[in-house]
């Protein structure tokens, strides 16, 4: 029965977690161009429904209607299931991430004391994660390892030299910061002492890794935006130098789906980053939220509560990391190609070796006050970021690179 | 549960399709593959009497074969490289020759 | 249940493995075992081998079969048997030799009968979390793990020396 | 003073053979060299005459010296010293040996002048003397082999000195192999001593672990009368170790079956001939026999034996000196008929006259071949009597001396041949009769072939004018003189009546002094005045009809006697024997292995080897093909068969 009962309700939950995501999907493509125009001094798309809400709408209606063209010489088969490969680790990423916490049959309480979570692996404990296994983290990083694919097999399968340059670049570039994003991680799960998720969102409790794993974020965000090839890291698919890239050959549902897995990515990216460094949904006065509503509507009620706004709060979060996003995309320029393999190799990979080493010290020299831990630890980053930012200065002005207007640039 | 035998089964039957890639395939970079392919068979077979013994001992085993193996295509990878920047083509039979 | 989905997945993982050793094409060859990597980190998942599910999902399927698409793509070689097999003598020894293999393993297996396993106790389900792993890993094998890390040094810098340009000396 | 004695006589070999050495390894040049080795050899002779009558003064209370400086061999079961024993026997020997060892090599100075390679023949000649003396000195039987062996190397090294001549090598190499055939039984005869004994030394010593008795073979001669038996006779052991004795001496002491390398010796410098017949070498083998006497006491079969091969020889070689031309091969024969009468003597029992007659031989020996070197010299390197011929005008002294030592060796009174041989015939006439008869031909033999030398050398007219003859340097008439008053006054060592060597040989060999009577005076009246007559006629004979002699011309006697007089010349056709016996048979055989076993027997199989190696390396080779999908192939059928193994067989 209860095998049953937990198969319906995973799948209740993955359906309503893939809709909601490919929805997120259209409204950030929304948010992006309007936030965009905004910072760019202009207005943005704004004809279609109020405000132009309804122009993710109209966008989905004019991809799905396009004429659906394949190379003649394309690999068939692999050049179909490039985009399917591509959009599954951007959906299936989300099963553990914690959305919120929302314990149904049990009290509120439960969310803030791990004690009370007397039945951890029940179903109706947690509700808001889709899968809580114990190798969270690992999971996490095996998608995003997964993600490649997708990019990879499109440039290839388009027999295009455009394309496949790209699908060459993305491997490698992939590749190259799972590295530095893996290690980052690493410093998160040696402070949280668990690879499961909850317990990590559980953990930063009123101390927020950001803090101790300052430097861990700060190459986390980096190497995350080059994992999911966005600016400035998006050389896949620089229209200036390979038309496209690896979409180049794409057109019409096809392009959307390698669009919509980006966008998803971004978003899986941005929730894990706020999982990891910023209490995922957890909020100072949660819990006196809960203690102020429980008498009022009863534990049950509170609960509810509790869980929506927990929910809300990730969300925020996820949206403040979205806003930096485009922030940057509207900011920064394109980086070279050799420059990005070199800042991932020579520099992020080192900074995020040194965070290891540091952590694990600090972890074990300082066993028990994560004040101290987090205090000396963040010193150190700042430290090292700052060395490394000293160290990278051009010494010779004749070496420094001209730097060219911001390509700001919307897809379609 | 499953017998500890259907896997030791499904994982014979994994190996002597990558012995066959091994022996059958030319391309240098399939039959690497297929070598790929007989390690992880091992692999689900001590996985599988590890699961029998309830050990974590097998496991462990594994995860040795897994690490020295990316060891492996790392270094086998670049050689193919380093061969096909001379000979231009990956074939292992136009490699054939024992001198030089 | 469980039987049903190790048949599934078992039945994924030899057409993964077949259809690798069949395909003409160095790509599809990979991704056909990528499809028999991924079938195998699932039966480690019914095998209580969680971590081992991600290592090899991570190792294998993420970095392991990207090199391989990597340097297939790379050299372009993803079609290298166009001419006549020089030793296709050898292809029918191959392949009986193989069948008698398998014979063998086929009466090692019946010799050794088809019991199911018993259910793990809670605490025997713990052999492949990552904790129990990691302690094992590092009390047990500590020393094989030096030696591995060692060989994984070894490994990039011959990697790193096999593939150096040669500076030319001008 | 015997430890003075003891102190001197290590040096006795060991300087020749530094001199060896320093000539071996630093002298560079002819003067030097010469120098070096006469002075070694010179100053061992002076210390050997010290150590001589040192020991003759103190040597009442001790018969004999035994002198161990290390020990060679010394592993438990085989104890084998490296020890000097000085008795009256060795004493004797050494003076002999260093002595005309000594003129030789102040002859050869100015024999070997202007030689292309004198350096390393003195070098050779000292390494001769040093062994000479080891041999003599030796106080066991292996270091006696060791010497025994090292002038065997020598007489190879010295026969071969002018290696250029085909007749020269083959007369080294002809030596040497004859030689080891003798060494062969020496060698038997030693494992049997070891085995009887247990020991090699000659007389007991201390054991070198300090307590005990290292007993000497000779000390324990009980050990050798037990019955050995010999298929369908049995015998005494001593016989069986002093027959294999004796086979050793045949060889070096050129008795019967053995005797033929002699002749050919004389392809070396002609001093090298001096020292091989006179001092060393051929001397050695009638050492030894005294050195053993008391095996031979026991053995009347061995002495037997030792008589018959010694009348053989000492009539072949008297034979064969009479019909030859070569002026040294005369003397060659000479000495083996002279070795014969030693062994004669030794067979005969009569140690000291055989002792005797070694020394006095020695020395006019030396004088003689010194003699006929000069006339070589003088003539040009001619050695063809029949080329010769009136050289006593041009060769006064060499003419004088020479003749003295012809006259000794002819047995005329009253030289010292006279007294020795004298002795041998005395002593054969008193026991066997018709070895009395052989030795009285052979002497009178003697007195034939000298008489004619003389005549065919000095008197006449010279016959060939290719050569101005000249007297030689000083250096070589020196010598000569004096060997040639030693050969006048030898005789007085054992004068019948005084029997000074006898007594002098007391502790050594048991053997009393031959009675003089009655009958030995008449028989040395008779054997003496047969042998001036026989002397004076052949002198006569042959300066009558010498100047007709032509270089290829016949003897005189040849029409006379035709096919004996080649058969004589031809030493009884003792190398035709061997050649057509041995060397024949032995080289089809060797030509058979050359010509057809080793190329198709040796050769065929080792290409038949080769070939199938190729084939199969080539079909091996084509299993390695470098194609790497055969190798796993390879690997898979090993896996298969393993694995078919612990499934079916082991399970």
């Amino acid at each position: 029965m209860d095998f049953w009962m937990r198969l319906i309700a995973l799948i209740v939950q993955c359906v309503i977690i893939a809709l909601a995501a490919t929805t997120a999907f259209a409204y950030l493509t929304l948010f992006e161009r309007r936030t965009l125009a905004r910072l760019q001094n202009r207005i943005g798309p704004n004809r279609a429904g109020p405000n132009g809400v309804l122009q993710p709408l109209a966008d989905a209606v004019k991809l799905f209607f396009k004429e659906d063209i394949i190379p003649a010489l394309a690999d068939r088969p692999v050049y179909l299931i490039a985009p399917a490969i591509s959009i599954i680790p951007a959906l299936i990423i989300w099963a553990v991430i914690p959305l919120g916490c929302w314990n149904v049959l049990g009290s509120y309480k439960a969310c803030f004391d791990p004690a009370q979570q007397n039945d951890a692996n029940s179903f109706w404990n947690i509700f808001i994660v889709a899968n809580n296994i114990n190798i969270g983290v690992l999971y996490l990083l095996a998608v995003t390892s997964i993600g490649v694919y997708g990019i990879t097999l499109a440039g290839w399968a388009s027999n295009s030299k455009y394309s496949m340059l790209g699908g060459i670049r993305s491997a490698a570039q992939l590749v190259s910061y799972e590295l530095s994003l893996g290690l980052a991680v690493l410093g998160a799960i040696m402070m949280a002492g668990s690879l499961n998720t909850t317990e990590i969102v559980d953990v930063q409790r009123g101390w927020w890794f950001v803090i101790p794993q300052f430097l861990g974020f700060v190459l986390f965000m980096i190497s995350s935006t080059a994992e999911v090839v966005r600016a400035p890291f998006d050389l896949v698919e620089a229209e200036q130098e390979l038309a496209g890239g690896y979409n180049t050959e794409y057109g019409s549902m096809k392009f959307a789906l390698f669009f919509m897995s980006e966008y998803l990515k971004l978003i899986a990216v941005s929730a894990i980053a706020v999982m990891l460094y910023f209490g995922g949904w957890n909020f100072p006065g949660l819990e006196a939220l809960g203690d102020t509503l429980s008498p009022m509507i009863g534990v049950a009620g509170a609960s509810a509560v509790v869980g929506i706004v927990s929910f809300l709060v990730f969300v925020l979060k996820v949206l403040i990391f979205l806003f930096i996003s485009v922030w940057v995309r509207a900011s920064w320029p394109r980086l070279r190609y050799d420059h990005l393999m070199n800042l991932g190799w020579k520099w992020l990979l080192p900074m995020a070796l040194i965070n290891v080493v540091a952590t694990a010290a600090v972890v074990v020299l300082v066993p028990d006050n994560r004040y101290i831990q987090g205090i000396i630890l963040f010193v150190i980053g700042v430290v090292v970021i700052v060395g490394a930012a000293a160290l990278g200065q051009p010494r010779n002005k004749h070496q420094v690179e001209p730097i060219s207007m911001a390509q700001i640039s919307t897809k379609q | 549960m499953v017998p500890t035998t259907y896997y030791v089964l499904l994982s014979a039957a994994l190996f002597v399709l990558g012995v066959l890639g091994v022996l059958l395939r030319r391309n240098a970079i399939v039959l690497f593959m297929s070598v790929e392919l007989m390690l992880n068979a091992a692999n689900l077979a001590l996985v599988a009497f590890a699961r029998e013994r309830a050990s974590t001992d097998g496991q462990v085993l594994v995860f040795f074969v897994i690490t020295v193996a990316a060891a492996e295509v790392a270094v086998g990878l670049a050689l193919l490289v380093a061969i096909f920047r001379s000979k231009r083509t990956t074939d292992v039979d136009e490699v054939h020759a024992l001198n030089g | 249940m469980e039987l049903a989905i190790f048949i599934i997945t078992a039945l994924i993982a030899l057409v993964g493995a077949g259809a690798m050793i069949m395909s003409r094409n160095a790509v599809h060859s990979a991704l056909f075992l990528l499809l028999n990597f991924a079938a195998i980190a699932i039966l480690y998942l019914l095998l209580r081998a969680p971590f081992l599910f991600a290592v090899q999902l991570i190792v294998y399927t993420g970095a392991i079969m990207v090199l391989f698409l990597f340097v297939v793509m790379l050299l372009g070689a993803e079609r290298a048997e166009d001419e006549r097999d020089a030793i296709a003598w050898q292809k029918p020894l191959a392949i009986g030799l193989s069948v008698i293999l398998f014979i063998e393993a086929l009466i090692v297996s019946f010799r050794n009968g088809f019991a199911a396993l018993p259910e793990l106790s809670a605490e025997a389900e713990q052999i492949g979390a990552p904790e129990t792993i990691g302690q094992v890993l590092f009390s047990k094998y500590l020393l094989p793990f030096e030696i591995t890390s060692i060989i994984l040094l070894v490994a990039i810098i011959g990697v790193i020396v096999l593939n150096q340009r040669r500076k030319t000396v001008s | 003073m015997l430890e003075s004695v003891s102190f001197i006589i290590p040096l006795l070999p060991l300087l020749p053979f530094l001199g060896f050495v320093a000539n071996l390894l630093f002298i560079r040049n002819e003067r030097s060299a010469g120098l070096i080795a006469t002075a070694t050899v010179g100053v061992s002779f002076i210390l050997s005459l010290v150590a001589f009558i040192l020991f003759a003064m103190g040597g009442g209370s001790r018969p004999y010296l035994d002198l161990v400086t290390w020990y060679w061999i010394n592993t438990g079961a085989l104890i084998v010293p490296f020890g000097f024993l000085y008795d009256s026997l060795s004493s004797t020997m050494t003076l002999l040996v260093t002595g005309v060892g000594t003129l030789i090599h102040i002859y050869s100075i100015g024999y070997m002048h202007g030689d292309k390679r004198p350096v390393r023949y003195f070098a050779y000649l000292n390494l001769f003397v040093a062994m000479m003396l080891t041999l003599v000195l030796a106080d066991n039987l292996l270091l006696l082999f060791l010497g025994w062996e090292g002038v065997g190397l020598c007489s190879f090294l010295l026969i071969g000195h002018w290696f250029e001549r085909k007749s020269a090598r083959a007369a080294a190499v002809k030596a040497f192999v004859v030689n080891r055939i003798g060494d062969a039984g020496l060698l038997l005869a030693m494992m049997a001593i070891f085995a009887l004994t247990g020991s090699l030394t000659f007389y007991s010593q201390t054991h070198p672990s300090g307590e005990g008795v290292l007993p000497g073979f000779l000390d324990s001669t009980s050990s050798f009368s037990a019955i050995f038996n010999f298929p369908g006779q049995p015998m005494v052991l001593a016989t069986a170790v002093t027959f294999l004795i004796l086979i050793g001496v045949t060889g070096k002491s050129a008795q019967f079956p053995l005797l033929v390398w002699l002749p050919d010796a004389m392809e070396g410098p002609t001093p090298v001939s001096a020292l091989i017949h006179a001092a060393t070498m051929v001397t050695a083998g009638v050492y030894l026999l005294l050195r053993v006497e008391p095996l031979l006491e026991m053995s009347s079969g061995t002495r037997a034996w030792i008589l018959w091969i010694g009348a053989l020889t000492a009539i072949i070689g008297a034979t064969a000196a009479l019909a030859q031309w070569d002026i040294k091969r005369v003397l060659a024969y000479s000495t083996v008929s002279q070795l014969g009468f030693m062994v004669v003597a030794v067979g005969l029992g009569a140690y000291t006259a055989a002792l005797f007659h070694l020394l006095t031989h020695g020395v006019f020996k030396a004088l003689l071949f010194l003699g006929s070197g000069s006339v070589i010299h003088a003539a040009g390197d001619e050695q063809d009597m029949r080329r010769m011929g009136g050289l006593r005008k041009a060769l006064p002294t060499t003419f004088w001396t020479y003749m003295v030592g012809a006259l000794a060796l002819a047995g005329i009174f009253p030289l010292a041949g006279f007294w020795s041989k004298d002795e041998i015939i005395a002593h054969a006439f008193e026991h066997n009769i018709i070895v009395f008869g052989v030795l009285f031909v052979a002497s009178i033999l003697t007195a034939l072939y000298m008489g004619r030398q003389i005549a065919l050398v000095f008197f006449g007219e010279q016959r060939d004018h290719s050569y101005h003859p000249h007297e030689s340097p000083k250096l070589m008439t020196v010598p000569l003189i004096i060997l040639a008053v030693g050969t006048i006054i030898a005789g007085v060592i054992n004068l019948p009546g005084s029997h000074f060597l006898n007594t002098w040989l007391q502790p050594v060999i048991a053997e009393e002094a031959a009675p003089f009577g009655t009958s030995e005076i008449v028989l040395a009246i008779v054997t003496t005045l047969i042998g001036a007559a026989a002397f004076y006629l052949s002198w006569r004979f042959y300066n009558e009809r010498a100047a007709r002699l032509r270089a290829n011309s016949n003897d005189p006697i040849y029409r006379g006697t035709g096919a004996i007089w080649e058969g004589f010349n031809e030493g009884w056709y003792l190398d035709g024997f061997y050649k057509a016996a041995i060397v024949q048979p032995f080289r089809s055989v060797a030509n058979f292995i050359a010509q057809v076993f080793d190329p198709r027997g040796i050769d065929g199989l080792v290409d038949g080897i080769v070939r199938s190696l190729n084939g199969a390396s080539n079909g091996i080779g084509r299993i390695q093909n470098g194609f790497l999908r055969t190798y796993a192939l390879v690997f898979l059928i090993g896996v298969v068969l393993i694995v078919g193994y612990f499934v079916a067989v082991n399970r």
